[in-house]
């Protein structure tokens, strides 16, 4: 209507003057939900942290579109039959940022550096014998080749290494660090150089122009051909959604990479922009208390799962983006299968009659949401108003999110509405709901016969041989209803129509080499 | 004088030890730790106890604190938790946007509504009264962070003449950073007009009935000179203790306002640092804010001998 | 610094020998408005053009129309509706919220006014640094302690405003302590404890009524405040408050639903203004034409 | 001789509170002669303030002349026309206010509001507006004149203040002098002083007075003419001989009649002991204090003693800051002296419990407006005092509430009444109600009739003798009217800087003073006497 003329005219204007008070260089601003913790990759850092500096540094792996591992900064990765030894095959004519080739000798110090815990590496634990497998020995036998030894076989050992959150263990040059051995900035191999960083307002990064591009024809993930086109990214901090919205529809970012389903909805609807969506790995839904005495009747838990009309929640949740999905596996998962894909039917009679066979009589069950997280909030919103149809008597708590999160920790909840990040390997995602609570009462499924399977899983390396484990689990947990997952979240990109290229994707995290910027100045 | 200021700074110091005292009980109070909220729903008991340790969490709230004091004392505010900054640099960087924004406001506000308040008085009961009376009540009555919404779409969105979020310093780009400060600026000068122009007001008409005016009159004096060279100064004493009281409420918080045109501010920094349990930067911020208020306070009535000499120090 | 205490309201309350007919303007349109504001939120009790907490997810973000005369929000509900019953649950916490706060300060500004000496510095102390605390900043921790329920908001701005009260009352019963009519009572030979409660508790009454009348604008005030820094009313009820917060997500193409409850919230406090003028006006023979 | 042209005729002057208000000056008029002092005289709510300031066109807000002329060397003055009154204020009338401690502008230095007027009206440089001002204080006694310039009015006492403000007036050489009460604010000496500077200033320049008085003797002093004023009319007009001395007019009459005489005194009945002894009392006021709590304490009162028999009133005289109402607050226990021995009955009040005491002396406050709790009723205010008497029933206490009304001539229906509906007589009424209704042996009596008009203190003071004739108490009655001391005390204390300095029987001290500050005091006063004809005189001064 006429808003939305108004609206686009205004951002017409300010598009025009944009451009031209930067006509030398193709400067692409993205808005970030919160300022970066440091430009020390995987050591202290949050995800925006791990997001601005995926684009500053490249591992030997990294995830492909799909999320599967791919290499990266090696040419070819190869595996013993034993399973412990990964040789690496650095590809040639890799430049650092600072003019030096890559050579085996820096992929070997990093790791040192990464494997020293003064170091403070985020994911030290997952190689140092904590977790999974240890790394025992990183040799460089020459220039363009590195070995890693493991103690024991993991089938999980490339996966890890190329997790955002450990920055995708990237291979940084020696000078990074002053003479001290202190941080000083991140000399890596990628699209972009570190330029500006005013604290708490913009982080901006440069094109490398020497960048050494891998021979694809197009960029895959965190891998691929990355070369980059444009001259710089800006991260504006913008940590108020509804500020970051206007601040696209006035034009002062071309892109929002995480904007809710419900305000992707409207500005779809805005000429000029233009939305991306992509299913991620985050898992939301509603947690009960399986100890609460209450709630330690399954025919009640069953009722609230039966009572949810999934369809028509997740389609205003994600408005209709999202699929519905009762598994703890994502759907974006290669584990996710036509067993996970069953899930729970919306009959409100049977939920009615469980609730008679358990004597509920409208006993008031709290229920915990923040509004920290809008889709966390409305979910909880969305249930309640649907239970209420079964008879169920469920009452909103809205907590500060660090109190809810001190709540989930100790397990003293009726039920929650929350969200998992996303983990990118279903044994990780069970792991992460199953366990004793005596011991830690944040694990909300209680079971020995799921925890005795679940450690199976994640022995077992074969994929043909794990997904019958992870169906069994599924299975039992739609029996079980500790919770009912309801939906797994997207990852939205809104931007102008000006930028060309940009995908969103499972990892649900921005990537800005590949995108062009329309010219819009004339 | 040097009595005066000695005495009051005297006074401040067990009010900011009082102060960090109840800052450090409370914000401990509130359930959820700054580790917890690091790690999220990914915190086992192991990362999250050697999270704790790292952040000097694991010792007694007592011996935290004495810890904290005496590092305070050394001049040292600790770093930030979340951003590991130093909590000074953050404090001096975020409350600069904030005293800019606040100062200016409150300066145009005091300039715009004085006046005003000094003809509505010398015009009472008129028409112009009623009018000037009725906007500022109006205005007193509009909650600001509405008008900053409103004047956020009308100029930000609708008719796109200035930035919609974000804040450049005045130190790298002065007109621009001009551009993102204007609009705070405007909503917090019409929200103060309101509550300076009405006791401007007020103590105008209180002026306006004693004798000395009658005097001034009897000497022949214009009404012009009357309200400019008698009335403004008495009357503008009790205004001054107004603009106290609103500069040391503001300069402790305008994080609404900050929230609304997300500006880097320090309001914004204490609320957030409340719900990332960001526990050094909301002591810091607490104990500026402290000084910020003594100090305003001080330097108030340090000046209000101007205005009323009859008041000694 | 001796600054003068400016003369008590209401204390020397000067006769109206002359009655006057008619109310003044400020006191008619502030009690008119006050008075269509409660009917309002009474109206909410027993009707609303719609059910305020029922989603329609298929009607979301409708403009204002015939059928929802003020649209509806991003879940369907009427806006009407819930302004209707927001101004019952806005209006009532800041009445309890200023209840709590005046109830707190007055006994403790009596007790430091009356014990004096170094618990009076103590308390005092304590107050003022308070004070200085910003009181949203207070409100907002207490809110994270306590939960955020209605009761929590009412807690959290009651002792919040707690303070304000504390040196008003303390002021008053500073400065009449110094009247003849204090004087008086104690020659006759009242204890101090009966001259407290007697006569220097309802002469103080004045004053606080003026202040409890504007710390009941600040508090529908603070409460929409702490609502938009995340920490307010929880759903599904709604306030006006919550209803602005929630609404400046879709302030570039909802706008009405962040207009009407700031235009509620604006008239309230418009009216609690005029209203407030009203009162003080009576209360300070200075103030009288 | 031919009859000079009046400098200023007021012709049926009406002014009206509002447009449709009542009047407050109905069909006004009188004329007045270049250098002659003319008093308007009148209680409260007479009109003769808003009669003179219209005179000047500066009516406060509600006001508004609404007919007649007023006619000023030969000028009609139109208050419409305010440039041309602008002209005319400050140069050729310039006016005197009544409280110097409001009228001249705190945030001012005194050479900044005195040169105002000269730069406004002349065309004089700075250096010679800055000489006239010097000369001028140098004139009426300031010592450092320059620094008096640099400084602001709270630096100097009320009386130096009103001496100020008549230099800064008369540095323009008016032709017409206002004077509205200007003496009323301050204390007898001080009046004396600034009355003789006005009449020395004028006579000097030739300037006519507009002196506006409630005070009957001072008019009679130094005015030539008189006008009466009541309800916005004047009664009679004349020469101060014709009218003050020998009054026609029933309404002068009662005025001059209002004015206390020394009388016949309430019997004292013999006792053996005093009732009330006070003894080498000290009294320390606690300074302002300081960060840690000390402060430097002042001395008010030095080392005071005297005793009151019972049933006998003794009078404690003297001037602002004299010490006297501190002295007593102390003999009441609402202040503490720091040294001596107050005894009443023979107990040391500050030693033993003083419970008894207070049941047996009670106080009657200046101010009736801020003596009575605004939240309670007469009824309840009189009942009050009742609780401490458990003896009486609850009949008894309301019965002993009603006697009390009717003693101070109250009616019964007063007794739901609040005090802001009361007049200040009737609300001193009440005050001597509360004090007398546990019939105490003892009243201290604190200026209890200053803040009231004329005739309503005579109606107090005869009302106050009344009671003690009727229930035989004693009293300390705290004044600085000399008159109304008068009329009342059996004995008089005059009290300066915190000390005794005479103390005597009634008839001596008036007749025969012997400190010379007592002579001063009695000197300034010098009341109108009614004479054995009927008419009247100024009584000759005793020095």
């Amino acid at each position: 209507m006429n808003n939305y003329v108004k609206t686009a005219l205004a951002v017409a204007l300010s598009a025009c003057t944009f451009s031209m008070a930067v006509a030398q260089d193709k400067v692409i601003s993205v808005g970030l939900n919160g300022d970066i913790r440091s430009t020390d990759p995987g050591v202290n850092r949050d995800d925006n942290t791990d997001a601005v500096m995926m684009h500053i540094v490249e591992g030997l792996v990294a995830y492909r579109e799909d999320t599967s591992v791919a290499p990266m900064l090696a040419s070819a990765v190869a595996v013993s039959p034993d399973g412990l030894r990964y040789t690496f095959t650095l590809r040639d004519g890799v430049h650092f940022q600072n003019g030096q080739l890559l050579t085996a000798k820096d992929v070997q110090w990093t790791w040192q550096r990464y494997l020293d815990p003064k170091t403070q590496w985020r994911c030290l634990a997952e190689f140092d014998g904590r977790g999974a497998a240890k790394i025992v020995d990183v040799a460089a036998p020459d220039a363009n080749t590195v070995v890693f030894t493991l103690d024991q076989a993991n089938g999980l050992f490339l996966a890890a290494m190329a997790r955002p959150d450990c920055a995708g263990s990237g291979i940084l040059h020696p000078d990074s660090l002053a003479a001290d051995g202190s941080w000083r900035a991140p000399i890596g191999t990628g699209p972009f150089t570190l330029g500006k960083w005013q604290k708490g307002q913009y982080v901006e990064l440069e094109r490398f122009k020497d960048y050494s591009s891998r021979a694809e024809a197009t960029a895959d993930g965190y891998t691929g051909n990355k070369q980059a086109f444009v001259d710089k990214v800006r991260f504006e901090v913008i940590p108020d959604s509804a500020s970051a919205k206007a601040a696209l529809l006035s034009g002062g970012v071309d892109l929002l990479p995480d904007v809710t389903a419900m305000d992707a909805a409207q500005l779809k609807q805005v000429k000029n922009l233009q939305v991306q969506v992509s299913p991620i790995m985050t898992i939301s839904g509603l947690l009960f208390q399986t100890r609460d005495p209450l709630l330690k009747d399954v025919r009640i838990r069953r009722a609230v799962a039966l009572s949810l009309d999934y369809s028509q929640m997740v389609a205003a949740l994600s408005d209709g983006l999202s699929m519905v999905n009762n598994s703890i596996i994502p759907t974006a998962s290669p584990y996710y299968d036509s067993t996970a894909h069953q899930g729970y039917t919306y009959n409100l009679d049977e939920a009615r009659r469980l609730l008679k066979e358990a004597g509920y009589r409208g006993e008031k069950i709290r229920m915990l949401v923040n509004k920290r997280y809008p889709q966390m909030f409305d979910m909880g919103l969305l249930s309640q108003a649907m239970t209420q149809a079964a008879g169920l008597n469920i009452e909103m708590e809205t907590l500060e999110w660090g109190t809810q999160l001190e709540r989930y920790q100790t397990g003293s909840y009726q039920m929650m509405s929350f969200s998992y990040s996303g983990r990118f390997d279903a044994a990780q995602s069970y792991e992460s709901v199953i366990g004793d609570k005596d011991k830690e009462p944040r694990k909300v499924w209680d079971n020995p016969e799921a925890l005795a399977i679940l450690r199976e899983a994640q022995r077992e390396v074969d994929p043909a041989k794990r997904r019958p484990l992870f169906d069994q689990l599924h299975r039992l947990m739609l029996k079980d209803v500790p919770m009912v997952v309801i939906y797994n979240g997207t990852a939205i990109g809104a931007m102008g129509k000006r930028v060309e290229g940009y995908r969103s994707w499972p990892v649900a995290k921005p990537r800005l080499w590949g995108v062009k910027l329309a010219d819009t100045s004339k | 004088m040097f009595r005066f200021i000695s005495h009051r700074l005297g006074m401040a110091v067990p009010t900011l030890l009082l102060i960090s005292v109840i800052v450090f009980a409370l914000i401990r109070l509130i359930p959820g730790d700054p580790a917890l909220l690091m790690l999220g729903d990914m915190a086992d008991p192991q990362s999250l106890a050697d999270m704790r340790s790292s952040l000097g969490l694991d010792h007694s709230v007592v011996t935290q604190y004495l810890i904290w004091i005496k590092s305070v004392l050394s001049g040292d505010l600790g770093v930030s938790i979340s951003s590991r900054q130093p909590v000074l640099d953050l404090l001096v960087e975020r409350f600069s946007v904030s005293a800019t924004v606040v100062l200016v406001a409150v300066l145009l506000a005091t300039l715009l509504a004085v006046p005003v308040g000094l003809l509505a008085a010398w015009k009472q009961n008129s028409a112009m009264d009623l009018g000037l009376v009725g906007t500022a009540t109006l205005l007193l009555s509009v909650p600001s962070f509405w008008l900053g919404l409103l004047l956020l779409y009308v100029f930000g969105i609708q008719l796109g003449w200035l930035p919609v979020i974000g804040y450049v310093g005045f130190g790298s780009d002065p007109m621009k950073a001009l551009t993102y400060v204007v609009l705070p600026i405007v909503t917090l000068t019409l929200v103060e007009f309101g509550a300076i122009a009405r006791m401007a007001r007020a103590s105008t008409i209180e002026v306006l009935r004693l004798e000395y005016i009658a005097h001034a009159r009897a000497k022949g004096l214009s009404e012009g000179a009357v309200l400019w060279k008698h009335a403004l100064r008495n009357a503008f004493a009790p205004t001054w203790t107004l603009i106290g009281l609103i500069l040391g409420n503001l300069l402790g918080g305008i994080a609404v306002l900050e929230t609304v045109f997300t500006l880097p501010g320090i309001g914004r920094l204490m609320v957030d640092a409340i719900f990332s349990r960001d526990y050094p930067v909301l002591q810091g911020c607490l104990l500026l804010i402290t000084c910020i208020y003594v100090l305003v306070n001080l330097l108030v009535d340090l000046l209000y001998p101007l205005f009323d000499p009859r008041v000694k120090l | 610094m001796n600054l003068k205490t400016p003369a008590l309201p209401g204390v020397a309350a000067i006769p109206p020998r002359r009655r006057r007919r008619y109310p003044p303007l400020n006191a008619l349109i502030g009690g008119g408005l006050l008075a269509a504001l409660v009917l309002l939120a009474l109206l909410g009790v027993v009707w609303t053009p719609y059910d305020p907490l029922k989603l329609d997810l298929l009607s979301r973000l409708h403009a204002p129309n015939a059928v929802h005369w003020l649209g509806t929000d991003e879940f369907g509900r009427d806006v009407f509706s819930r302004l209707i019953i927001g101004a019952r649950t806005s209006l009532w916490i800041s009445l309890l919220s200023v209840s709590v706060a005046v109830v707190c300060g007055t006994l403790i500004g009596m007790l430091a006014g009356y014990l004096r000496g170094w618990t009076d510095r103590i308390l005092m102390m304590l107050n003022d640094a308070l004070l200085a605390f910003p009181g949203i900043l207070m409100a907002l921790g207490i809110m994270a302690i306590v939960g955020a329920s209605q009761y929590g908001i009412v807690l959290a701005l009651g002792i919040a405003y707690t303070p304000s009260v504390v040196r008003v009352v303390r002021g008053s019963v500073l400065s009449l302590r110094e009247l003849e009519f204090i004087e008086a009572s104690r020659v006759i030979g009242n204890s101090e404890l009966y001259t407290m409660f007697r006569h220097i508790t309802p002469n103080c009454l004045a004053p606080l009524c003026v202040l409890a009348t504007s710390m009941f604008g600040w508090a529908l005030l603070s409460e929409s405040a702490l609502s938009f820094l995340g920490l307010g009313v929880p759903p599904p009820a709604a306030t006006w408050g919550s209803m602005l917060s929630a609404s400046r997500t879709y302030i570039s193409n909802a706008p009405w639903l962040g207009i009407f409850p700031g235009i509620f919230i604006s008239l309230t406090l418009l009216a609690i203004n005029l209203f407030g003028d009203a009162l003080r006006d009576r209360l300070d023979p200075r103030m009288r034409k | 001789m031919s009859v000079p042209a009046p400098l200023l005729a007021v012709e049926n002057l009406q002014i009206r509170v509002g447009v449709d208000g009542p009047l407050a000056v109905d069909d006004f008029s009188f004329t007045m002669a270049p250098g002659e002092i003319v008093a308007l005289v009148g209680e409260s709510g007479s009109g003769k303030t808003m009669a003179a300031r219209a005179a000047i066109g500066l009516l406060p807000a509600p006001m508004q002349v609404c007919g007649g002329r007023i006619i000023f060397q030969g000028q009609a003055l139109d208050s419409s026309n305010a440039k041309a009154m602008r002209e005319v204020r400050g140069a050729r009338i310039g006016m005197v206010f009544q409280e110097p401690m409001v009228s001249l502008n705190p945030a001012l230095t005194i050479g900044r509001q005195m040169s105002e007027a000269l730069k406004l009206h002349t065309t004089l440089d700075a250096a010679t507006i800055r000489e006239r001002c010097i000369a001028m204080l140098q004139r009426i006694g300031i010592k450092d004149a320059e620094k008096c310039l640099a400084s602001y009015p709270h630096q100097f006492s009320g009386g130096m203040r009103q001496r100020i403000m008549l230099a800064s007036v008369m540095l323009l050489r008016p032709a017409l002098l206002i004077a509205d009460e200007p003496t009323t604010a301050l204390d007898c000496l001080a009046q004396l002083d600034v009355i003789e500077l006005m009449l020395e200033l004028t006579r000097e320049q030739g300037t006519a007075i507009l002196f506006i008085s409630h005070d009957l003797s001072l008019v009679a002093r130094y005015a030539h003419k008189v006008v009466v004023m009541r309800s916005g009319k004047a009664v009679e007009q004349g020469r101060i001989e014709d009218i003050l001395f020998a009054p026609k007019a029933e309404y002068t009459r009662q005025l001059l009649e209002a004015l206390p005489r020394r009388g016949e005194l309430v019997p004292v009945p013999a006792a053996d002991s005093a009732l009330l002894q006070v003894r080498d009392v000290c009294i320390e006021h606690p300074g302002p204090r300081s960060f840690w709590g000390r402060s430097v304490p002042k001395r008010v009162v030095h080392s005071v003693s005297l005793s009151i028999a019972p049933g006998e009133t003794l009078a404690l005289v003297g001037g602002s800051g004299s010490g006297k109402t501190t002295l007593g607050r102390a003999v009441v226990g609402l202040v503490n002296p720091c040294a001596g021995a107050i005894l009443f009955q023979g107990v040391d009040i500050l030693k033993a419990a003083n419970r008894a005491h207070r049941l047996q002396c009670q106080m009657i406050f200046q101010d009736p407006y801020s003596s009575l709790d605004p939240r309670m009723t007469v009824g309840q205010i009189l009942a009050e005092p009742l609780r401490h008497e458990p003896a009486l029933t609850a009949a008894q206490k309301r019965q002993r509430v009603t006697d009390t009304l009717v003693d101070v001539g109250l009616p019964e229906q007063f007794r739901e009444r609040f005090a802001h509906q009361l007049s200040g007589g009737q609300r001193q009424r009440v005050a001597i109600g509360r004090a007398l209704v546990r019939r105490p042996k003892l009243v201290i009596a604190d200026e209890p009739i200053s803040a009231l008009d004329m005739t309503i203190q005579k109606q107090i003071l005869e009302l106050f003798e009344r009671l003690q004739r009727q229930y035989g108490f004693a009293c300390l009655f705290i004044s600085h009217d000399l008159s109304a001391v008068e009329r009342i005390a059996h004995r008089v204390a005059v009290m300066n800087q915190g000390e005794v300095v005479e103390m005597g029987a009634r008839d001596a001290i008036f007749d025969a003073p012997q400190h010379p500050y007592t002579r001063r005091l009695l000197a300034a006063a010098s009341p109108l006497e009614k004479r054995a004809d009927g008419s009247y005189r100024l009584r000759a001064s005793v020095i």
